[in-house]
């Protein structure tokens, strides 16, 4: 398996994990399928005032949950979804077969923001 | 090159060649060397000669056989091929026995021969990893040709009985092959004490080079064996093409180190496995893969929980380890050993094998322990707090 | 070792590995180079497949293929079993066409087939050595699968025309096989202008190590290919077995060297070749065996009148090159290969092929001269002045 | 094939090469079977005078020949024949299926003895 840059990147210095409950908790993904996202999602004036997250799987889903918390900061509630899954896979380097990491991503995202604040 | 940085506890995938084996090779290669063709009849091609024959001996010498029960092959791949495919074509359409944790290489000849006529029966050890005499006695039938059942397992280093299996097989009148490619140097072997009548070697497994391998056939085996690559007649008949000296002389050095250094390695790899597996049981939720006790002294397979499979090699990739593959929905799996022993595709993949050798330190042991620590800590808080099994988790 | 006084003329039975190879080998032997399993996924298994697949490339450049067409063998003996025997399991029982002048190699795999459902026809070339196109055409037939001939052949040097035979091959949609373990750096080979579908080679025969060696496959004929020896699924499925990086990195230094000195190589060795068959000419009753000019330029195979082979040989035992055996009441047999081109038993034991090679020089060529000069003069003078034959004798 | 050192000797270094014809001529062996051997034998009052050969085969032939030559020197032509093969083989090393070079040898000595003088 070969690893871009910016996803060794994030793997190894995940930004904004979520070290304490807070906002609305999206999850998505199961253990069988081999991967589990959480977002956790602030909400100001419509914007995204604090994204955060914690992530089991490979170093994809990691990666991609990470970057995913600073590309969407500050982002309208209305644009976040759907992803742009094609410009997130080539921006991280994405082999085609590992597509389904971005997919669990925006499944906790879109829970997320289906959740009320908790 | 590997980085300066990486620690190797890869040795059951491949071991360095020893400088000292690396130096008689180099003796064979060169025109002040000992280069001719051990075919030749002139001065130097009988020297060539001389110096595989005296190889010959010191690998038959590791294993309490006559010289002339050794046949080079090209490796352990090719041995295991020559083994059972050989027998089989010489009696063709019989019912062969195996088990489901062998190499691929004894997997892929019985598959192979199961295309073409020949019955399988493949054992499934218990979780422990070993497949017992009463399972090889349970699957003998009236037509059994052959019982192929490995030494030494190449992912968890767990020890079959041999001279059991192969004491059981003479009675039976079958024919009994061991793939020993794990073994050789890393246990004791004795054919006059195990009723084996054909046995495969690696010389890369002990310190000696790739590409290089060697079948034992017990005398009185020999013409129950159909070659498997025609040509020059070299090796009775039983291997044809041209001798490699270099490459033999390196298993006959190999093998001839391995016997004078076994005892002492031996406990030397025990410890440093003790000291490997205290270290990371600190961690919690760490599970050896296999039978604790009945392995050979360098391996070491273990499953960590609230890991994934492929992030925790990736972070571990300065570490030379052997590990299953990505994810479940990719096409890789885990490895179909650890299936056999009752483990989940996410369980196997969250394995890792540390195999040790004879260069390996403990301050190199010390180290994969506190990079695997930091790691799997590391991930494991990354990870969300529920839904992520831990020891808890039944089935981790 | 040979004896220093040895002059090295058996350069087509085996070579000496050259320097420069022999260092890029050590490099991947010992802990500190490359010595790690080419299928490991770790840092230090990515480096010795990157050099596994730079030695591909090397090894498609001297032949004008694609890396992906080159498969890894142990040597030009397995090349050959894969091709035929791999090419005729995957259509079994129909007809190949093979030379008398063969390899043994090819013709065991060929006799194997034929014992397993095939049939074979077998080419009888002229005097010359030449096997002719016009030959092959005449042996094809609607159910031929397969013509295996070879490039150059290894006791007489004698170059076949590989291009035309091809041609008529693929016309006839018949799979062509050609053993080019000793046209390899020695001749230029070029499979885009040469349409052949299979090509065996061998490390050994041009300065590599021994125990290597390559099949070209060409790129639609990989899937008519069935893999001899099964197990870890390397090299595409078509050979199994751990890839022995010093091993490959050797051939692929080898064939790189071989190309960059392709041209300037053989002027040298055609103006050698020449030198010492002048000067043995001036000895009378000495004959080439083989086409005269049809040749590769190392290759020098002569019968000498009036002397008895084993005596010949035995009196140029300081010399190292190749020749028959004992004489006809003892058990050993001229060469099949001279025999084929109607020489007698006698014949065909007074022959003495001299092989020169990367490492021959003027002078030895000229103490070979002088050292067979002696020996034969000294024997004819030995021998009975009647009843002896000499050029004289028709036959001789 | 193995070659004694007294075979290596005769044969490197005949003795008694016969340079010019003389005495009785024996000749046995062809060029198909692989050997000839020829003996020129001269016998004065009964014993072995002179005795030299030519050959032509193996290393073997060449060195029995040469070997008898010297052996056979002042011997009484009662005793020549048949010729100890036994123990002739034993002392030159001889490999057992080596044994006909002798007997190429016993022919040639037989025919020179049944020869007139030339
Ligand atoms: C148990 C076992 N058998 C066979 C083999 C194949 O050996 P080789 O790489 O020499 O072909 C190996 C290692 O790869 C092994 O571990
Ligand atoms: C024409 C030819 N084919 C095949 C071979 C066999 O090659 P290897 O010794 O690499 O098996 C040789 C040399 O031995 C050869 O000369
Ligand atoms: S979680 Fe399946 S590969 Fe990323
Ligand atoms: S003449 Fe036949 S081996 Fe001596």
């Amino acid at each position: 398996m070969r690893y871009s840059e910016l996803v060794t990147d994030h793997f190894e210095h995940p930004r904004n994990v979520a070290t304490a409950a807070g906002g609305r908790v999206g999850r998505a993904g199961d253990r069988r399928r081999g991967a589990i996202v959480e977002f956790y999602l602030e909400l100001d004036n419509g914007r995204v005032a604090s994204l955060r997250f914690r992530a089991w799987g490979c170093p994809h889903t990691i990666a991609v949950a990470s970057w995913l918390t600073g590309a969407l900061a500050d982002r309208e509630q209305q644009t976040l979804l759907p992803l742009e899954l094609d410009n997130i896979a080539t921006e991280l380097g994405l082999p085609t077969d590992k597509w389904h990491c971005i997919l669990t991503a925006e499944d906790a995202l879109r829970a997320a923001l289906e959740e009320k604040d908790s | 090159m590997t980085e300066p940085s990486s620690i190797y506890l890869d040795y059951a995938a491949t071991t360095p060649v020893d400088p000292r084996v690396a130096e008689h090779m180099a003796a064979c290669l060169t025109r002040d060397g000992c280069f001719a063709n051990p075919g030749s009849s002139h001065a130097a091609g009988q020297a060539a000669r001389a110096a595989v024959e005296q190889a010959r001996a010191e690998v038959a010498a590791l294993l309490g056989a006559a010289p002339a029960e050794i046949i080079w092959t090209s490796g352990a791949t090719e041995s295991d091929n020559l083994a059972i495919k050989g027998v089989a074509d010489n009696d063709p359409g019989r019912h062969i026995v195996t088990a489901k944790t062998e190499h691929k290489a004894v997997l892929d000849s019985c598959a192979f021969l199961a295309d073409n006529g020949c019955e399988l029966s493949y054992l499934v050890p218990a979780d422990n990893g070993v497949v017992t005499p009463s399972q090889v006695a349970g699957a003998l039938r009236e037509d059994t040709l052959l019982v192929s059942i490995m030494h030494v397992n190449n992912e968890t280093g767990v020890i079959n009985d041999i001279a059991a299996i192969g004491a059981l097989c003479r009675e039976r009148g079958v024919l009994f092959h061991v793939d020993a490619a794990q073994s050789a140097g890393k246990i004791p072997i004795d054919v006059a004490q195990m009723p084996v009548d054909l046995m495969s070697f690696s010389a890369h497994k002990l310190y000696g080079p790739k590409g290089m391998g060697a079948l034992y056939v017990r005398d009185n085996v020999r013409l129950r064996l159909q070659a498997q690559i025609h040509g020059g007649g070299q090796e009775s008949n039983l291997r044809s093409g041209t001798l490699a000296t270099h490459q033999i002389v390196g298993i006959g050095e190999a093998f001839r180190l391995a016997r004078l250094e076994l005892d002492e390695e031996m406990q030397r790899l025990a410890g440093l496995r003790e000291r490997l597996w205290n270290g990371l049981q600190r961690l919690g939720d760490v599970h050896i893969n296999g039978h604790p006790e009945q392995r050979a002294p360098g391996f070491l397979n273990v499953r960590f929980g609230g890991v994934g499979g492929e992030s925790l090699q990736f972070a571990l990739r300065d570490l030379a380890v052997s590990s299953g593959s990505a994810c479940l929905t990719t096409s890789a799996q885990g490895s179909y050993v650890l299936r056999a022993l009752g483990l989940s595709d996410a369980e196997a993949m969250a394995s890792i094998r540390f195999s040790l050798g004879r260069f390996t330190t403990t301050a190199e042991i010390d180290q994969a322990i506190e990079r695997v620590s930091r790691e799997v800590t590391r991930l494991r808080e990354l990870a969300p707090d529920e839904g992520i099994p831990h020891a808890a988790d039944g089935q981790s």
